[in-house]
């Protein structure tokens, strides 16, 4: 059962307001900006020196020069501009960006994510990840609520290596929407259609408050 | 006045000795020095320390000198993508420095703008922290950060002209317009090289005072790594 | 997409409460906001911060607002050319902090940027030392010091774009495109205004997530303070 | 005796060297870059915001939007660049301008300056002095020897609110050339012409140190 990744992707596209800056970082986060509501405009950022990334080019628009954090080729959009990374992450730690959506591989009860490296494995990097996760304003994660062997990923503590602490504000799980309490705690907001809440209280560790009746995600 | 063209990257890059800190600037594959990366892989330089946010593929970019084993260490954001890379970090056969992208860009920036340290809120509370001083702003910590310098900076620029002023273009931009001020020689190699006068003053991203050495380079590969398309 | 531009300076200005901590772009008389001045006059807002290079001269810029006591303190790096200032000031009725030009300049860049302090070596050994952190890097003395925020700022540029876009002309650029970045308000006024995507994305100096507000100025005096000129 | 300003101006333009990037201060060294020696090819910096000072401009050429840190118009060469404050003092206090030359009302043997405040006066504000003083690699001081009152400004320590300390390195009064030695001491290099090392010791305050003959200097 749960939301696929699109149905995550949908639902956190609902938290976007209109006029936003937002930074989206690899995978579901991209897709957020597929599933806006109408008559929400918004600008994202790509923190390699680009506000306005517009869709992907056509063959003949292709342009090496113009790549996004993904370092895929992208387009502009009226209105877009370029900056070098140091003015990229100005802008980021300035909190001028008012929305970072990116992933997780653990998040604790009181915000601290985890989601750069895994001892053990070869270390890629964290990239920007720690920039914008000790900068923005309001971030959302979208991550699967339990690893492929079942265990849960929303955790009392992280057990593997932070990217950055205290900054979650918001989760989109495959099984629900949860608010990060400032005092600590995952607040159940609402189910993934379909999804009981015991079975969200069997799949998170750490602490979950429910409170009165939880609706059902609506996603279209 | 003394002339900062040289003929091309070997000319550019002659006096790099072995155990030099180089910057390289570039994002992914995205506007590298390219031609002075062939110059390097000609001249045999050993033991380079690299200041780049990535470190190329595996047969591109700074992966070209990772392969020929003239790479000491590397100081990063990200190094995925690449195998060998991979390979000689696990074997002990490279150092490695992992910094977060906007604490590396700004330690550059700092490097070039003759501020030894600066706070920066990124890495507070993580492993990156470790040994550094924390101190508290407006309720929020931050760590402190120091500044980056290089003995030689290489840069790509779009156009550059004769006094060392370069314009960038796209995304192309990244690390290079800092790398550029905190070289204590910055080779910059441009596509296209025009006569000083040429330029719009207002729209120059690095001024000529940041750039010692300028050649056109040649033979732009400009290598994609994610060719993602929309039908048209 | 909500939209940033307004009808005119005392649209844009009218939420400036008494008691703001304002920052105004320009140096000397050059480049400065010159409608959102007049629209503050017009407004009659009073116990201003005013963060600015300079404090304009007796009948322009800055110097307005000085002459109708709307001003409580300044923070600059150098207020001669004014009559009416020297006089408030050794009257006890205007605060100055005189701040050196780039420590200035760096401390706005670093509100814009999320520092909240970082060190330089201006003014070490001076008077501006007194009560700051030093320490040495590399056997050189630096002093500590720490960002500036504005509550609103106001920068004037040549031409500006309704994403908020901004591109400066000649050395009117100046403090404008920091402060731009350290406001939590940016109110920015072009002299033209124009749809977004007609200016090029790599030639913008402010980009426009910073401007919350824009509009197209009227009746551009640009006052020269010193008319240097040879023979043709 | 001794020489006037244009003499000093000439004097310190043999001190330039081809393809330095400088800045000159208000005064005396503006008047620098009209004697620079035939071949001799520099830029001049102005700390709002430009590289490259061209002459003022014609009466059609003049435009508000271009001026110097002393508030002229000017105009730009080929090769030109303009920047904003922060980047022209990052460009400043990161040591990439050569030269620094500006005027003093005192210099102590140590190399402190003071040149922006006098006590009991009017305070106009330091300006970019204190950024330039701190952060060239070399500088060198265009002054009078002595106050209209004759007492000597070259002293053992300022009297006056210091600008830097421990930076001047080159003096060219009205009466002579000295260096100022890193171990303390202005070292008598060059006279002005007619002028004896008996005047230049009763005018110096500070310790002055005469090692063998001391040339005149060479003025055109």
């Amino acid at each position: 059962m749960g939301l696929d990744k699109i149905a995550i992707a949908k639902r956190i596209a609902q938290e976007v307001k209109d006029g936003m800056y937002i930074n989206l970082g690899i995978g579901i986060p991209t897709l957020v900006a597929n599933y806006l509501p109408e008559g929400i405009d918004v600008v994202l950022q790509s923190e390699n020196g680009l506000l306005g990334i517009g869709p992907f080019p056509t063959e003949d628009e292709v342009d090496a020069d113009l790549i996004n954090a993904g370092k895929q080729t992208v387009s502009m959009i009226p209105g877009s501009s370029l900056f070098s990374s140091a003015d990229s992450f100005a802008m980021i730690r300035g909190g001028h960006i008012h929305l970072t959506i990116l992933g997780a591989m653990e998040v604790s009860e009181n915000g601290d994510i985890a989601n750069w490296k895994i001892p053990g494995k070869m270390v890629k990097g964290m990239g920007g990840a720690m920039d914008l996760v000790a900068s923005a304003e309001n971030i959302i994660v979208a991550m699967q609520h339990k690893s492929k062997d079942g265990q849960s990923k929303l955790l009392k503590e992280c057990t593997l290596p932070l990217t950055g602490i205290r900054c979650v504000k918001k989760i989109v799980s495959d099984l629900a929407v949860l608010e990060v309490l400032s005092e600590g705690g995952f607040k159940l907001l609402e189910r993934a259609p379909g999804v009981s809440v015991e079975e969200i209280k069997a799949s998170t560790a750490g602490k979950l408050i429910v409170e009165g009746e939880i609706p059902e995600m609506r996603i279209n | 006045m003394i002339s900062k063209v040289v003929k091309n990257a070997e000319e550019a890059v002659a006096d790099i000795q072995n155990g030099s800190v180089l910057m390289l600037g570039g994002f992914g594959l995205c506007g590298i020095p390219e031609n002075c990366i062939s110059a390097l892989l000609s001249s045999g330089v050993k033991n380079l320390t690299c200041i780049s946010n990535n470190a190329g593929v595996d047969d591109f970019g700074i992966g070209l000198l990772l392969k020929t084993r003239q790479v000491k260490k590397m100081i990063s954001s990200y190094v995925g993508e690449n195998a060998e890379f991979e390979r000689q970090l696990l074997n002990g056969e490279l150092e490695v420095d992992l910094v977060p992208q906007g604490t590396l860009a700004e330690r550059i920036r700092a490097g070039g703008a003759g501020i030894p340290a600066f706070f920066t809120p990124a890495g507070y509370g993580t492993e990156v922290a470790e040994g550094k001083e924390v101190r508290e702003f407006d309720g929020k910590k931050y760590l402190l950060e120091a500044w980056l310098k290089a003995d030689f900076s290489l840069v790509k620029a779009w156009k550059g002209d004769t006094a060392g002023n370069l314009v960038f273009k796209g995304t192309a931009r990244n690390f290079n317009p800092m790398m550029a001020t905190a070289g204590r020689v910055t080779i910059a190699e441009v596509e296209e090289l025009v006569p000083a006068g040429t330029l719009n003053p207002n729209d120059i991203h690095t001024p000529g005072v940041f750039v010692q050495r300028i050649f056109q380079g040649v033979n732009y590969e400009k290598r994609i790594e994610q060719r993602t398309i929309r039908q048209a």
